[in-house]
């Protein structure tokens, strides 16, 4: 067992850190960039950092030189998302279902055209995806998903609706999720077509969260007309490709989370060595001392256990029993860590920004945005029926048993 | 012992209910949410003539001279509807300070602008590295003949945008206990020198601004009461406004939590009502506990302003404070987990109740605030 | 609304104050007594101070003076609670059975012969009731209650096993949970019997439990032959008569118990002031001061739950839809004080008696004994079950419900 | 990176399970937690002829000089089965502190005894109105000539009744930081002056004791390496120690689920095994979280003694004092909490781990200790 990088490694580490030092600008707060509020700008600010990671040979690093990729070491991938994470947070975070879904997926599932037609562009920041999943009557229950692509020469027509789309308003590709088999249920008969957001009958209509940015839209599909040629790997295949190439990425996610909120972890301290409470900075106060000291803990869990997941996958191919708790790890924490920060803020934890905000208002925003945590991705109810029924083998209750098979 | 409602009280909340059902609807609160002023006038009126504003101020001030547990019943359904504006600001804090601390002349003067609706105001409480501890007050006020200058800053000033007059506790003693030093004055928003700037909130419900006092001139009249006496009648009259903030939390927490059962009763998913799975079944339920258990406290506290002796007024209102914001946070945070995505747009209300939770939690001392003045009471009790 | 008690009420709570601290030792600790390690020890001081309480007119406050009660106000009732609450615990805890549930079914649902029979002996103290409820396969589902009682001429025959019967191994008295018609299911077809447990084929078995005394016992019956005269009320008609008789008590419960509690918070304060950290007492410590506040500000919440509560069941005669909360409103914070006063003694929270342990290791007993709290008389989770469904209106899972049906 | 285990190390957890299982079953622990020994000379000698006890103990010593994570891997089994007896006493916190503290003569003469099982030790940390401060070290050592004269009481001593030696910490220099007056002792447990008084404790499978020196007198060869410089070395086998409490939480932990889902997969109520509905699966999930993120924590912690800089190793060990002994416990009060009123009795295995989880919480500095520790280390990190 060892936890440290080889010599090699670290030196790559160092070059890298070093890079991003010199390409992000000095005064760079990984959690106080433009969100969701401005969507051209983060995605102009997205596409412009992918392009430069893409042109100093740091994009795809641990994909294939054929495709774009640097032909790198998985553990210099984590490397690479380790340092993003800690540095640029909200600059990477439109590139989430990009890189950990819709790269992954047809790096390891797509044909060699689909290969060549779609890597290159996502590694240097051309194509940005988002991914169709959720259905207003399926939000947890997966049975109930009903888009569908029905086939009609060589096209599938796409009819339904999708809601908590992240960033369909302006991404350039969908992932989505279709029911290709009309007298399936469940996870059978679900496909995965890579479809062109600009084709006709597409139209992304942006909700408002509550953090009042518009990072989730609903998606109307309407007559669609898409190639067949967009469908990934086989009809009726698409759920259980996803399972078996995601769980990487998975842990590689979890990674990459506890970089940046090691980051916001440190951003905490600043805080509270910088606000004050009855004249006296938070800092000297025990009582959030002990909340800091916390949340640093329940970051260093989420991180060691991220990777400790990533290290048996790397080593055995298989995720550990470990893998399906990170969702937990970092959802739950998280939503205590800007309570947290918003608590020491006394009565200016009201305030959203403007000169008298502590740190812009960016724990005001971090701490509505955290509600979000709990439930997108898998509410976390869904991950505990996950774990207690894949993992401990605990019995389905029988209603949901009955409904589901 | 009897901790129920008479029928008037009944009447104040069955009245309050229907009106705001009707007047101040989860549309209106929503737009005034996005709207720099946070009420419209119409609305500022008809609660006038509801006699909401005179509720509390004694009947030789034009007034009702109501309890506070029946203020608490209205500020409760205006939790429950999460009413913007300044009513808040105007009779509970201006309100409850002039009334603790004002002369006779003083009070005939603001209270009866305040009962019949015709003054807006606010208190101007918080400066900046005070945090949360309330006797944090270093606007200064020098003697200049007669008169007295203002410099300093006050923070998060609720409403103060829309105030005819603010109320300000300075330090006009230069030593000793904030018994012997603090003055509340009262002076108009538009006092030359006063600068009243707008700060962006998370909660859109209830605005606040930055009140920034240079030179600004008083006479001796504008003291409320007697010169470096004010913090005792300033301490009492939070400790009404804190109850006040309770009552919301209550409301809030009662109406969140319907909402959220009430969704959990149709959304279905893997064909059954999602109420019927005990992960949020469960979770109601503890919304209800912490909600009824909320509204025990608030009776006690409400209560305990009027009647209870000096102490007990203080251990209930700072054991309210914490109790019932700390539940309306909580029982916010379940609302949007209940309703899933649906409870994480802007569209649905529940962020409406997250985000006034979450400032009532703030304001006028956070829970942690409020537990260690507690445990000071105890702690003397006990030893 | 008003908090207050009347002047006349004051001055006898004075009264029943003054009389306590006559009667009670001078160093007494209410929470620190026999325990049911020493089962004779406990019963014999319960029947001591009740018998002092009757011989000076306090027992049974507010009961018809026909059966030795004193027929006071329910008020007067509650103030005598409160008190002994506050001063004498686990002297109060051996009869909370016979006072909070035998003691109001027979005063409302017995026959007159029963009442004269049963209620002096229980308030001068000759006779400790047991409740006979649970058994091995009906834990939280009652619908499973399988003793079974067979009429035979002028008797029942008792056959079956309870399970958790507090003291059964030494009350004189047993108000048992029995199926008198083997063909019901569920609460219907349940009927109560006053069984004397004296009787032949009774056979308790004390079960020691976490804390290492027994307080609980499985009872096994075996062919017992019980008078029909036993019968409470009708036949089938056992779980309705129970719950309607019950509410009052419960609410009393809450009282009773709020007012120990808050004694216990008392101690928690002295403890704080009397045990180091460092060299300082641990009630300087900014972190403790937030738990043992938040210990109190609980058990207010408690008491003024339990006080509102009962006032409305007072003036209405039902009890409001705050009833059925307390159970979860004690439970649950008696585990957390207990936490904090088994933290607050660093390492001597390891010790549970002694010359070197705090406050005798009355903490660590607390402490174990806590945990029984949120499984005994209803489970928490069953708490919230119930809360969920008949105060919410949400609908039962499907599966139990198809059961229970 | 590697984070996994080897072979070796997969077979050291194996073994120790396959041993435990058989040589100490939950009767034998049950009957050792009452019995005032609290082991059996039987299993003792078994587990050393294991070479449990030389697995830490430098080769040239007769150990086999094993990492901390290897060490970390049995105390995980050991705390899965809950084992009774004076190990951690001895291998861990009197041999790790020889370990780092002695001088080469007395690693030889003590730890040679450990390693092969014939010595039995322990150390004695905290001290009267200590609570949970590490540092507080108020025994004195007079200098008497060439000797010095040892007194005050040391508590919570584990397994001191058993012990043939005892390292002390005691005050040797009058002033300055514990870094310039702290000198570690060895001494006999029946050393004339001494007195071994057990004491009552909630967890009866690890006995403590209080041990009072009276005019002790000791050599200067009794000094653990240097006059006054025992701190640091004291410091570094305390974080041993730590981290060894953190691995008996997380096989404790994971036992403890193992149980609690287990059961809930054959107890029926409603008709269905418990572990169906929401409320008792989401607990036994929440279990295997708490169990599978502490042991992340634990290897973590574990690899940092040997192979992290000073300020990782203190901090890991803290961290994961905090947060695995944290998990422990509301792992086994859930477990309670799912086996219901069985979960309840002494009969069943689950109070062992309740009780252990709490004495690991509470001893060697509680989780606000070590979150205040940690604090420390962060605070001036980013200042």
């Amino acid at each position: 067992m060892d936890f440290r990088l080889t010599p090699a490694e670290e030196t790559f580490r160092e070059e890298f850190r070093k890079w991003l030092n010199q390409t992000l600008p000095g005064d760079w707060d990984p959690f106080n960039q433009p969100t969701f509020k401005e969507p051209e700008k983060i995605r102009d600010t997205y596409r412009a950092f992918q392009k430069k990671l893409s042109e100093a040979g740091y994009a795809g690093i641990h994909y294939d030189k054929a495709y774009g990729g640097q032909g790198r070491s998985l553990m210099e991938g984590v490397i690479v998302s380790q340092e993003m994470g800690r540095r640029c947070i909200s600059v990477v975070m439109p590139g989430v279902i990009t890189h950990g879904m819709a790269l992954p997926l047809i790096y390891f599932c797509g044909t060699e055209d689909q290969k060549k037609k779609f890597i290159p562009k996502i590694l240097d920041g051309s194509h940005l995806w988002c991914q169709g999943f959720s259905e207003p009557d399926a939000g947890s229950d997966v049975a109930n998903i009903s888009t569908m692509a029905v086939r009609d020469g060589d096209n599938y027509i796409v009819n339904g609706q999708k809601v908590w789309t992240s960033m369909a308003h302006f991404a350039d590709y969908c992932l989505l999720v279709v029911r290709t088999d009309p007298d399936s249920r469940k996870h059978k008969g679900l496909s995965y077509l890579l479809v062109d957001m600009s084709l006709p009958g597409i139209d992304p209509r942006p909700m408002t969260q509550i953090t009042g940015e518009a990072e989730f839209n609903e998606v109307f599909f309407d007559n669609v007309r898409v190639p067949v040629s967009s469908l990934i790997g086989e009809e009726g295949q698409g759920w259980k490709m996803a399972i078996t190439t995601l769980m990487f990425e998975r842990a590689m996610g979890d990674v990459v989370i506890s970089a940046a909120y090691e980051t916001n972890v440190e951003k905490l301290i600043r805080m509270a060595a910088t606000t004050k409470n009855s004249g006296q900075p938070v800092i000297e106060d025990p009582v959030y001392r002990q909340q800091i000291a916390q949340s640093y803990i329940e970051i260093m869990a989420l991180k060691y256990h991220g990777l400790r997941n990533f290290s048996s996958h790397i080593k055995t191919g298989i995720p550990g029993p470990e893998g399906s708790i990170g969702k937990l790890l970092w959802s739950e924490p998280n939503q205590r860590i800007t309570e947290t920060a918003m608590d020491m803020q006394g009565p200016a934890g009201q305030i959203a920004g403007g000169p008298w905000s502590v740190q812009n208002g960016s724990w005001q925003y971090a701490f509505l945005r955290s509600k979000g945590n709990t439930i997108e991705a898998g509410t976390s109810e869904i991950q505990r029926n996950i774990i207690g029924e894949r993992v401990l083998g605990l019995p389905k209750d029988a209603s949901r048993d009955k409904s589901a098979s | 012992m009897d901790i129920t409602l008479s029928k008037t009280q009944q009447n104040i909340a069955q009245e309050a209910r229907r009106f705001l059902k009707k007047e101040c609807p989860s549309e209106y609160v929503q737009k005034m949410f996005k709207d720099p002023q946070g009420m419209t006038d119409d609305l500022w009126r008809k609660m006038a003539e509801m006699d909401w504003m005179a509720m509390r101020i004694p009947e030789n001030y034009g007034g009702m001279g109501m309890e506070q547990i029946d203020m608490s019943l209205l500020l409760e359904e205006m939790g429950r509807v999460v009413l913007p504006g300044p009513f808040f600001s105007t009779v509970i804090l201006a309100g409850e300070t002039i009334l603790a601390a004002g002369t006779d002349t003083q009070k005939r003067q603001y209270l009866s602008a305040i009962a019949d609706g015709k003054a807006k105001a606010t208190l101007a409480l918080h400066e900046p590295d005070g945090g949360s501890d309330l006797g944090y007050i270093d606007m200064s006020g020098t003697r200049n003949g007669e008169d007295f200058i203002l410099n300093g800053t006050k923070l998060y000033v609720p409403d103060a945008h829309l105030a005819d007059f603010i109320v300000v506790p300075v330090r006009t003693g230069t030593t000793g206990e904030p018994a012997d030093t603090i003055s509340l004055f009262v002076m108009s928003a538009r006092e030359k020198g006063v600068t009243i700037s707008p700060l962006p909130t998370m909660d859109g419900t209830r605005k606040l601004s930055a009140v920034i006092c240079r030179d600004v001139q008083l006479t001796k009249a504008s003291i409320l009461g007697e010169l470096n006496k004010g913090w005792h009648p300033l301490m009492h009259a939070l400790q009404r406004a804190q109850v006040g903030l309770c009552a919301e939390a209550v409301g809030g927490a009662q109406k969140a939590m319907e909402i959220a059962s009430d969704y959990a009763k149709v959304r279905v998913q893997y064909d059954q009502p999602i109420g019927s799975f005990q992960a949020v079944k469960h979770m109601c339920a503890q919304m209800f506990t912490e909600t009824e258990s909320s509204r025990s406290m608030l009776y006690w506290a409400s209560w305990a302003q009027d009647f209870g002796a000096e102490n007990e007024a203080t251990i209930a209102a700072s054991s309210a404070k914490a109790y019932c914001t700390d539940a309306f946070t909580n029982v916010a945070a379940k609302g949007i987990q209940v309703l899933g995505g649906t409870g994480f747009t802007m569209e649905n209300e529940m962020h409406l109740y997250l985000k006034r939770a979450k400032a009532n939690q703030a304001a006028l001392g956070t829970p942690v605030y409020h537990r260690e003045r507690i445990m000071q009471l105890l702690a003397s009790a006990v030893q």
